[in-house]
């Protein structure tokens, strides 16, 4: 991959000395401690200068979210036929109940769970320990669900606190109600961002999960599963079609309008293919060394990058997937050159920043070139190490790249590098669109979607050309 | 089977499946569903810390400060972000594992030298999380450290609050987070004989900034000076001008400060602010007084006689001819809403409000859910349901949630369904119309700005629920049915 | 056959049927639809008298007379009673057979007569129907006659105007009878130098009692003294305290004589009222001026700014921050209506202003339907058409009624229609939801007090337009997509 | 049957002085030409003392339509298969478009036309007639319509003013159209209501209509034709089964969601039952006379007189219909019982005065009276002599009868009267709302119904509840 050529006025001097004027405004202490956490790109440099996964530093307003939100929003959520119980307070589940775009299949309530399960901890829970109450949970979860494939619990700050043993009650539950009945050890507290939740969720299914089912079907040479897409908006929609058009089965979805026995099966696949790297590196690692599993990373936004990742997957397997490949691109080419058509010359030489988390913030790049916006700055809410690496050849030189960046510096950034368009959580939102600055919530993939596939890139180039040209801009300013 | 045998996956017919979709809607599930006593399925309230943080938020150049977990303070902001469509400013001290170990007294030293460093607050509101509160944190302490260490100045107004999210609701964090900061601000402000004129207004847990500005309103035609407390209305509905402002309205600290020499003070939501209001009452001059939410006509007159009572002036003429059209409206419209069964579920003060309306409308308010509050509450609902015939068959059912909530409607059927969000999946599994009404609501535009109180409020509760009741009708009715006037 | 022959009873085949209605959605149909020079079919528009009528209600103690056939005068009032669900008082003289010969000058005598007794108004005003129209009544001769007669007293205004129905619409009658009691009140008022330091604000033909209050409190923040005419806003928006008033509001007619001394008489309507602008323009000291109906940003920027320049005083704070707050409205909401395509229809002068709306939302108007104007409003609304890359591809269809309308849908599909009451068919037909926007609206309630006009208007018809889409969205998609957040 | 017991406070006296009171208000001239119009009920005295059918008093506020109304509203309107076109200026045709609720079954716009069709006249038509567009728009309505079964023309005022020929126009079309084309001269100015509309209409009817097709089915011994029904709210809905159950075979309705060309087969029928005496009476004469069609009035309204006319109808046929008639009634009973049951402890002892059109000042009486309700004034827009003959009966002595009564003279009866229910039109509605008075809007049925029939009376005595213990009345009085 060339170098990305550099963009009008984005010099590694003026990003250095914006980074500098900014953390100025910090108490020396968080100044020290943020410093290493920006930087201006250097994209040939290996590894990327930017530190990450340290804790956030207190009393800024940082966009993170916590072990449990990475348990529960991301990994767990998003498998349909579970009963995932948030296992403490009634806080954590009520604000994690619908607000992350995982869809699903299935009937609600019936063989699909989109619902708030929670154990609304009380006072008398905290005193005497909720182990109890959560079998008891989990019986009358089951009773009332019958259809449910396996429960999860989660577990809130205080059962962790208090010392309750939730493995013990799983186990006993798992028996009982002969379902996988698996435990997730995700108090908020745990580790510096939801990374660890991701962490601590991969090594639940690997402790109680993977291995214990099997398909029905004898494998075959095509199978594969899909990892660390969580269908936000319907992306898995977008994405899995393309690589069952390639030929390919796809037998289980890690986790987006995911099925647990099937994700416990999986490792019967011939190939792990990933989209989100950093929530589920570790359980391909660990299926290439139990099983002997290969993975590989792509990349589903934008028809460039599609094409490249449709390409290196279908380079693991025979002719017949290379040539099925070769005419999916063939296919939906034309398609895609006609969104750029539509859209590039509307959005031309415009620039985006950006800040998001898992993978977005290096993967979405690419759909941005492909309609002719530069991104001149990006960063992570909760990357680490190898994510910075794999994104310093993403961007240009000179673009600012910030890890776990605060809203304080994050508007300074925007303020002097004036971008079209930022792209970033809910939080950031109303802040960038009080000051007239148009914006996508690109977490939700501000409630449409999906933005995977060809598909998906369709409905991308519509609403980022909406977002930056909407008419609405032009009365921000008042004549008065 | 041995317990470690791998299993082929399962799979459900078409025919189960079916079976336990409509078992799900029989009395036998309901009976079960009624019997839980640890699971709780799709509940209606959030925990402390979030109104803690609302009314933090609605005090002026405050920067409300999370003391515990980080990702509790992303939630609460998010959830602030989704209902007003606004920014939404807080920070946190981002406990961890160290924290859990040897307490949170550093890191609220280094996040309270940050945040005010940074974001230059007149005022820092400090709420916990469970995590300080199971470790039992002692914030009073941990502030004066923190003061006396210099991590901020001596007299910056660092008021706290414990709001433990295993004890009550949202609710109950907006009381103890605002009786923290009245506590703190009028501290040894209280001057014998001097009296501001003014009403502190307290308006409680209220989402509707439209509800906020209309409390304004009417005591702007009163001419009746006011402060409210908190006041969230510019803060979560300020301006697009091209400038983002960090804090962009809320109780100015002085006026609040001053409060406690207030003419009246005067909480509209009796089950928000019960240790708000027994402060007020040992400590304020003045008259205290809980009125009920006005919605509907006679709780609105109620209001507006006890403000004409306590301050000598009679009912603005704008406000009698608004309570006429309002009653015009109602009697116009009675119609189309009269006779109908409502499930209606929420905050208790927001149902009772709900819960008047509805009779005054010849309406039954079926299926009354809170799901967390107490018996007493549900005495008071009772007692108002009875002052009506409309009320006679009505239930309240507290402590149970909307997986409750459907069993209800599936087994003793209604026309509409009247709470926030949260209920839109138990109106579409009962194929019936949702009003969104209360906190949060999150998939649809601009309702957070139309009031629900007031007699203006009354008119928009009726054009929303008749309304959509005659779109129904329009969009289902066979073409023999379809007429030009409704 | 002969042609007397007794036939037996015809039907038609299901496939018969199903061919005809799929037939009238081609391009084919449409075709031989817009072919259609004799017949018209299911129009947007009314004719002069009821203009002419809501003239006369919205003067003081005014009572509308309808000279001319008694049915006229029973239709116009169901038509307002229906619309504003408020009582709407006019008379007649019902001429019959015998006014058809010897013309209707009894009949205007003993009915001025009764009136006055009966009703005991201050002003009656008088339109006509076809009938004195088609026969040449004299009305300057007859009134005069009259008060010689002593039927009515001398000095009783009685103010008239000829408003055939064979020529314009509903918004030419409004223009006539305004100009017709401007011209009367006003004679030989004028004085020279004399200043009455006052907006002359004519609203025009509207229905939505809301705009005529957004107006006024528009005003009132800008401490502009103001006389409205016509004002309905009481008069067919009042109260119900137990007393029905014949006469609850309106114009009074002193500030209507003294109208002609002026600052500034402003028409909020240009297409209404060209000849009561004229006659302004003629005989008023002062500015004229003829703004636009204020719908969107740019059309109440435009109206607060002139205002600004007008009376020399700033752009009051609430205002501003009611702009912003409505932008901020706009930006937060665009995603749900942007790029959306609309029909819309209905009077010149608000289908100038939902256009401007529509294109500030980055939304299309697709077709835009006037079933009675001229080539001089297609050229404006092209010109405001062509001021946004939005408007590109869309068309403005002058003399086409909702028939027309539907070809237009079935063969060039759109995602909604704009427009009042009698759209309901073809948005039923074409499966699209109706924003019910102009007048009448005869089948949902209060729509008649919500604002379309002002910064507020803006947020009134995101709410109404934007909730719509994501209610349709909600109802109609699979489960999979049915989420929590919109 | 029996006269109807005294109301308590209402006495011939007490009436007359209330109406002497009310005409003083009156110009002498105007107060001498309203004498004769009102009346203290006589319900032994034969005919009825209230004169009726004259000009209204120019300048009073009185509630009538014109001739067009009870032509196109009326008579045309509600027959579903045929182009009604309003000829004239665009008025008439819109303020009576969908406004009275003649509800039809078809798909419209393809087989039933409840739309707005008119010549919309311009200056031009006024100064050249408006012949020539009429035959144009008379074939165009038939290409673009082409499933109509007829189209009729609606003469509006200045038609007949202009002395236009529809009636040559309609015959040249009838022929090249091959379809029913009904010309009505039915012009506002003519007459002194909408009574005059009807009898144009009949004789449109009579002269163009009638005897123009025959049943497809040979005629049998129970067919019958249902007279002056106009579906209002779906009320041929819910009164046509009733004759069905009875064993009839109703072959055509006059004309609520009628068929035309049935109507004009209706001389094979073997007796008329009339609902709406006034509007179509002489067209059950003209049926008698020329093809010896007896007929019989009837009344749907409330469980008493639908008995009793089943019982009547049924008497005209054989046992068999007189059985079915009994079992009727018989099914139906206890339902009606069942709806007393719920709603005349509520009603009990409550009084209403009404003043609509047609039959329902007189017809709805036994109805209020099923509920425990009384009526205490009653009267019509538009009614002749015939109809008050049969009302005096059906009211209590002393009550008052009014005819065309002014907004005025209705004001202050009911000001002193006092009923707990006004029963009247849209125009009156909000008159007397403002007042506090309950209201239902009765010739509309206030969007609801259908109120004939027993289904309707479920529907009625809901509603007549529903207004008279709305609690929003409560709420008129402001505490301040």
């Amino acid at each position: 991959m060339a170098e990305r050529k550099p963009i009008e006025g984005v010099t590694i001097e003026k990003t250095e000395k914006l980074i500098e004027d900014t953390l100025a405004f910090m108490p020396e202490k968080a100044a020290k401690k943020r410093r290493p956490h920006v930087g201006a790109n250097e994209p040939s440099a290996s590894p990327c200068a930017v530190k990450s996964n340290r804790k956030i530093v207190p009393g800024v307003m940082s966009q993170r979210g916590c072990a449990y939100a990475g348990a529960k929003g991301v990994v767990w959520g998003p498998i349909r036929d579970m009963v995932h119980v948030s296992h403490g307070p009634i806080g954590c589940g009520v604000y994690s109940w619908g607000t992350r775009r995982n869809l699903v299949q299935g009937i609600p309530g019936i063989t699909s769970f989109p619902l708030d399960f929670t154990s609304d901890f009380q006072e008398r829970d905290i005193v005497y320990g909720g182990d109890i109450k959560l079998e008891k949970l989990l019986r009358e979860a089951d009773e009332l669900f019958p259809l449910n494939k396996g429960l999860s619990v989660l577990s809130e700050c205080p059962v962790g606190l208090i010392g309750d043993d939730i493995n013990a009650v799983t186990k006993k539950m798992e028996k009982e109600l002969d379902k996988l009945v698996v435990p997730c050890n995700c108090e908020g507290f745990r580790g510096v961002s939801q990374s660890l939740g991701h962490h601590i969720s991969n090594d639940s299914i690997r402790d109680f999960v993977i291995g214990k089912r099997e398909f029905d079907e004898e494998p075959g040479p095509y199978d594969i599963a899909l990892i660390g897409d969580y269908n936000i908006g319907g992306d898995v929609w977008a994405a899995k079609p393309i690589l069952e058009e390639m030929g390919l089965n796809v037998k289980a979805i890690w986790t987006g309008d995911g099925e647990i026995e099937k994700i416990a099966a999986t490792y019967q696949v011939k190939l792990n293919v990933i989209h989100c790297y950093r929530s589920m590196n570790y359980m391909c690692k660990v299926m290439e060394e139990k099983w002997n599993i290969p993975w590989i990373e792509y990349n589903f936004f934008g028809p460039t990058k599609i094409a490249e990742s449709i390409r290196a997957i279908a380079e693991r397997f025979d002719d017949t997937i290379k040539e099925k490949g070769e005419q999916v691109i063939a296919k939906y080419t034309p398609m895609a050159e006609e969104i750029i058509a539509q859209y590039k010359p509307r959005l031309d030489g415009k620039t985006a920043m950006l800040f998001v988390g898992g993978l977005r913030p290096r993967h979405t790049v690419g759909a941005y070139e492909d309609l002719g916006i530069q991104v001149t700055g990006t960063g992570y809410e909760f990357a680490h190490q190898d994510d910075y690496d794999r994104t310093a050849p993403e961007m240009a030189k000179g673009t600012i790249i910030y890890d776990d960046v605060s809203e304080f510096e994050l508007e300074r950034y925007v303020e002097t590098m004036k971008p079209d368009l930022v792209g970033s959580g809910i939080k950031e939102k109303y802040v960038f669109q009080k000051a007239g600055i148009p914006f996508r919530q690109m977490h939700s993939w501000d409630y449409s979607g999906p933005y995977h596939g060809y598909e998906g890139f369709k409905i991308f180039a519509r609403d980022i050309d909406m977002a930056i040209n909407s008419p609405t801009w032009k009365l921000v300013k008042s004549p008065f | 089977m041995t317990e470690n045998a791998v299993k082929k996956i399962t799979t459900h017919t078409p025919e189960e499946i079916e079976r336990v979709a409509e078992w799900t809607k029989t009395e036998d599930y309901k009976e079960k569903n009624f019997a839980r006593e640890a699971l709780v399925v799709n509940p209606a309230h959030a925990c402390q810390p979030l109104g803690a943080q609302m009314v933090a938020s609605g005090f002026a150049e405050t920067l409300p400060f999370v003391h515990g977990s980080q990702g509790c303070a992303s939630y609460f902001r998010s959830t602030f972000n989704r209902h007003f469509r606004e920014p939404s400013a807080a920070t946190c001290d981002a406990m961890t594992e160290d924290g859990a170990v040897f307490g949170g007294q550093n890191n609220l030293f280094e996040g309270l030298e940050n945040a005010y460093t940074l974001y230059k607050p007149k005022m820092m509101a400090v709420y916990t999380t469970c995590m300080p509160e199971v470790i039992g944190d002692d914030l009073t302490a941990f502030i004066k450290n923190a003061k006396a260490a210099g991590h901020v100045p001596e007299d910056l107004p660092i008021p706290y609050a414990n709001t433990p999210s295993f004890n009550g609701t949202h609710i109950h964090g907006f009381d103890s987070m605002l009786k923290g900061i009245l506590e703190y601000l009028t501290k040894d402000r209280k001057v014998e004989d001097k009296c501001t004129g003014k009403l502190n207004l307290i308006p409680g847990f209220d989402g509707n900034i439209g509800n906020l500005r209309e409390y304004q309103r009417i005591l702007d035609l009163f001419e009746i000076p006011f402060v409210m407390m908190p006041d969230i209305s510019e803060v979560f509905d300020s301006g697009c001008d091209g400038n983002y402002k960090l804090y962009p309205g809320g109780t100015p600290l002085e006026e609040a400060a001053e409060s406690i020499n207030g003419k009246v003070t005067m909480s509209l939501q009796k089950w928000t602010t019960p240790h708000t209001m027994r402060f007020v009452k040992s400590e304020y001059s003045g008259v205290h007084e809980v009125m009920a939410m006005p919605m509907g006509i006679e709780k609105t007159d109620a209001l507006l006689m006890k403000l004409s009572e306590l301050f000598d002036k009679p009912v603005p003429e704008e406000l009698k001819k608004e309570r006429a059209r309002a009653v015009d409206a109602m009697t116009d419209g009675h119609q189309y809403i009269h006779g109908k069964k409502f499930a209606v579920y929420g905050d208790p003060d927001y149902l009772l409000g709900i819960v008047s309306f509805l009779l005054e409308m010849g309406a039954h308010p079926h299926h009354i859910v809170c799901s967390r509050s107490n018996k007493k509450f549900k005495k008071e609902m009772e007692a108002l349901l009875e002052t009506s015939e409309y009320g006679a068959g009505c239930t309240v059912h507290v402590n149970r949630d909307l997986w409750h909530l459907r069993s209800l409607i599936f087994t003793d059927p209604v026309d509409g369904i009247i709470g926030d969000t949260h209920g839109k999946f138990v109106a579409r599994d009962t194929g019936l119309p949702l009003f969104r009404v209360g906190f949060p609501i999150i998939d649809r535009i601009n309702l957070h700005r139309s009031p629900v109180v007031g007699y203006q409020g009354v008119i928009n509760l009726m054009s929303m629920i008749c309304n959509k009741f005659l779109d129904i009708k329009d969009e289902t009715c066979e073409d023999q049915w379809f007429e030009m006037m409704r």
